[in-house]
């Protein structure tokens, strides 16, 4: 019963309050409404090791290779998992911006935006799950910074959006970085 | 090795047997020596009965409630665990399978359970089946199932709104999406799909009077549609829901004819529902100035419940900001709905995700903490006892026994 | 993770003792193949509370209320479950001898042989599982006494034993009293 | 709320940028006073494109390893992933599904992959299917499925001589008990089923040499099998397993021709399987006389392991007794099966419930460890690292790639 860690916590919201300021998809959502809108799942929780918040055990960490885009794609806090909801599909064979192999990415997908902190742009992040296999059951992350109720579904991390895919089964999620948010 | 003779001897009965009355520890046997007892010369234990299967009461008591596991680690096999919360012992009562973000719904006139499900052929692939499963409360055996078509069924972290009973249970609403939204509507008597509404910028439904029901909408307005057989009258209210900035919680709770929904930053919007049309009424603050400085804000899942005819429940974090309304609370506070003032705090032990008041007099609050146990609190804050779901559970969401 | 916990080895491996000179039910299995031959499920393991080893955190304790049929049925160490291999049925709405709700007990069935601490007899364990609903998930309780390897199926509790039912989900596991074994 | 307007630009690649060079952490933005940092004139980063989805090499790397997860609470939704035991990132590879206490086989001639499982169609009940499911292992998608007929699929917990393959990967074998046992004998390269052989009183397989199995049987002997088409040869041993007072683990590994079955009392029976026809060899102890009366013993679910053409391994536990078979090991001995000899030991972190020894020069062993982790040991008994398959996976059962 100890696997789902209430400790992380502190981290999401830690890097919530980052981007709190910043300004949410609410507007835009509806824009990207080709690719747009996104991922599946539940509740503000993330499963990291007390010992250090932003890693999950078990787990290998991973770097981008780019300074630009700094952080762990399997750690809860990586900048671009902002509005996440889920298991991070980098856990599970898959990277940030794609699938585990025998999954299909689904086409339609929720926005979040999320504040890279090393050249302070926000960025517009495409949630879109991966689907046909059952939960990875790795990394289970849960961030909800501009998330709106189901009736704003573009802007909604409760929905299963493994919609348009052969099957609704749920396995991962990714973070694909599909354009920039300008402050007008 | 020894050699036994099985001996299937009919043995009389033992009920003379004080209970609670423990033998002395001195059974250790060794090497074959067998250490005398004071039952040992007693009858043998009495041969029991193969293929006995538990019953239930088929109206359930108030203090039964049903945990629904989401399953979270394997959706696709999520279950219904029904729970006496007030038991120290046999709380446990029986399981009922909902699988792939399943919605659930028990009716008290015809003592059935249902829940609306999704399957696929080979498990996570394959022909894709969504069905309203019909259990009977007593045996929990399947009784029925009703075929729903066009694989619309709405799938989410699993919430009240998306399976509502009306019209004295009569008729069932069901939530779709695809990602178009519509409502169908089931008569759970005959068990025939009457009509789907479509209900496009709106998500899940709320009870109204009579043959009644009301969708919150993308717009801020509420929608309220009456079903007479397969026609339907719409009435849209004006736009109330600041969905940008202070955005309703979809989860609400009724204390007589009015739905109290939380809104992320700490107040609460009554909507009368004792008519056939949902009316907006004033908003009020759940919290005081100081609280809202503090930034005490309802937090998690299902994070308001109510004793249908009394106070307010709402779980209750503090230091919220965007982003944190999904991260469960510290605390529930209880509200008196008409004096719309906090009569009350309990002190969660291992905080909250979900909450949900048991019906009845002697009902008490149960929580979903975060550890993804249970915990039964009395109404003054007391904690009465923890109770675990199963072991790799998550149960998100708890209905009460009607 | 720590959901599986080792600790309760010490406990069943204690009980295991007690009556591990005792004969097992080698010769007696096919004896009793009529209703015979029982449950499912694998490995050594309980998953009990640290701080009280033979008690389920959680779990409300059960008395059989007879002194002659002593321990706690919800626990892994009551005296019938020598054999045992699954979710404990008196955890998930049954009761050590009998179904929770809505399954089907299963009528092939393994057999044990457990020595009762009250009056010292040998009793006839039949490990019936009860079918139809997925894992319980309360009370994992494995004990292997008698065991024995597949090719003696009446002795072996690593098959699943939801034969004869309408399905073959597993959902828990009873210990019903057949019968006394005598020393002859 | 400011108002952004969506800019879709393609931007340079920043390829330039050296790997590992960490920017300063200066970013924090507070009131909306954006931080200057290092990376504040330099191009935005690169869209990246939707709909992508990894692929494995065809042929896996040695290293590679087939965790299955009987997930045993879920069962009917096991899975078998694949991990990189010698990577420290980017070490989970992928999953496949495999329900309901599958089978699991690797054919390295076709790339592919077999998991015989079984479905109902509503999850946990309705009407059953056993199937054998066939994916490609450089995409993990589904190739084909072989219908499994009859319903008599073979369910216990996870072992490999439920499903096995033979003559050059061409044949499989797949395990029956309804309770009546039987081997059926698929053509994998036709993919339709050849023979059904009954194995009364006999259970799982082992290979032998071309188109021959083996199964050991519940009067303590060997049967051979050699198949020619749909026709049948069958010779029997004496019978040489003691399964009252020292059974063989139905557990095994092969080293060159020889299969090694440990003891539940610590010793170990060799069967040549290098010609069509099991031979049992003479049995020998896998503890001196000291380490027998410490009643060191083989303990847990897969016991043994072995390098194919080299030392044998098992999973070894102290004070074991009747009863503790399944118990699981705090260390593996490692043996010279030529010298007959105990050769070193690696003491486990966190005990040991399965074990298997990856292939190639570079392999190392692989350890389920009691909290239902995995742990590398180089084979001199250095722990490498812990991988976890996942949060609640129960992976009892390993299989290293071929």
């Amino acid at each position: 019963m100890k696997f789902l860690d209430k400790l992380t916590e502190k981290t999401t919201r830690k890097i919530a309050h980052k981007s709190s300021r910043r300004g949410f998809l609410t507007k835009i959502g509806t824009v990207v409404v080709g690719t747009a809108v996104v991922p599946l799942l539940p509740v503000y929780r993330a499963h990291a090791n007390p010992a250090s918040a932003s890693k999950y055990p078990g787990v290998g960490a991973q770097s981008t290779g780019n300074p630009q885009d700094p952080g762990d794609p399997t750690s809860c806090d990586y900048w671009r998992y902002c509005a996440i909801d889920g298991f991070l599909c980098s856990c599970c064979g898959g990277s940030a911006s794609s699938c585990p192999p025998g999954t299909e990415m689904s086409p339609i997908t929720w926005i979040g935006t999320c504040q890279n902190p090393a050249d302070n742009r926000n960025y517009i992040i495409s949630y879109n799950d991966c689907c046909g296999r059952s939960s990875c059951g790795r990394c289970l992350c849960n961030r909800n910074e501009g998330d709106r109720p189901m009736i704003r579904p573009q802007l909604n991390n409760d929905i299963n959006w493994c919609l348009g895919t052969e099957s609704q089964i749920y396995n991962c999620s990714t973070a694909v970085l599909i354009g920039v948010a300008l402050d007008g | 090795m020894r050699k036994f003779i099985l001996g299937l001897m009919l043995t009389t009965s033992l009920a003379a047997c004080v209970e609670g009355e423990r033998p002395k520890s001195n059974s250790s046997a060794s090497d074959g020596v067998v250490v005398s007892s004071e039952f040992e010369g007693l009858p043998e234990l009495e041969i029991e009965e193969v293929g006995l299967v538990q019953e239930l009461p088929s109206d359930y008591p108030s203090n039964y409630i049903f945990a629904h596991n989401m399953n979270f680690y394997s959706i696709l096999d999520g279950n219904i665990n029904i729970i006496d919360t007030a038991a120290d012992t046999l709380e446990f009562k029986g399981m009922i399978n909902a699988a792939q973000m399943a919605s659930f719904a028990q009716s008290k006139s015809r003592n059935e359970l249902y829940v609306s499900e999704t399957y696929y052929s080979r498990g996570t692939h394959g022909k894709k089946t969504d069905v309203l499963t019909i259990y009977d409360m007593a045996t929990l055996n399947i009784k029925d199932e009703i075929l729903l078509p066009g694989g619309k069924r709405g799938q989410s972290v699993i919430q009240k709104g998306s399976l509502q009973l009306i019209n004295d249970e009569k008729l069932a609403l069901l939530w779709n999406f695809t990602p178009a939204s519509s409502i169908s509507v089931i008569d759970m008597v005959s068990r025939e799909i009457v009509t789907e509404i479509p209900t496009p910028g709106c998500a899940l439904t709320f009870p109204l009077r009579g043959a009644a029901f009301a969708t919150l909408c993308g717009d801020g307005k509420v929608a309220s549609f009456v079903i007479d057989g397969a026609d339907v009258s719409r009435t849209i209210s004006e736009s109330f829901n600041d969905i940008d900035d202070d955005a309703m919680f979809m989860k609400s709770a009724r204390v007589g004819n009015t739905q109290y929904f939380p809104t992320f930053t700490g107040n609460v919007r009554p909507i009368s529902v004792g008519t056939e049309q949902a009316i907006p009424l004033e908003e009020w603050s759940l919290v005081t100035p100081a609280e809202r400085k503090d930034n005490w804000r309802p937090s998690g899942w299902q994070v308001v419940t109510a004793q249908p005819n009394g106070n307010l429940f709402v779980l209750m974090q503090n230091n919220g900001e965007e982003g944190s309304h999904k991260a469960g609370g510290s605390e529930v506070w209880i509200f008196d709905v008409e004096a719309k003032k906090k009569i009350g705090a309990i002190k969660l032990d291992k905080g909250g995700l979900s909450i949900e008041a048991t019906r009845g007099a002697d009902g008490h609050l149960v929580v979903t903490n975060l550890e993804m146990g249970l915990e039964v609190y009395s109404f003054d804050g007391n904690l009465q006892r923890s109770i675990i779901v199963n072991d790799t559970a998550t149960p998100f969401l708890l209905h009460a026994a009607k």
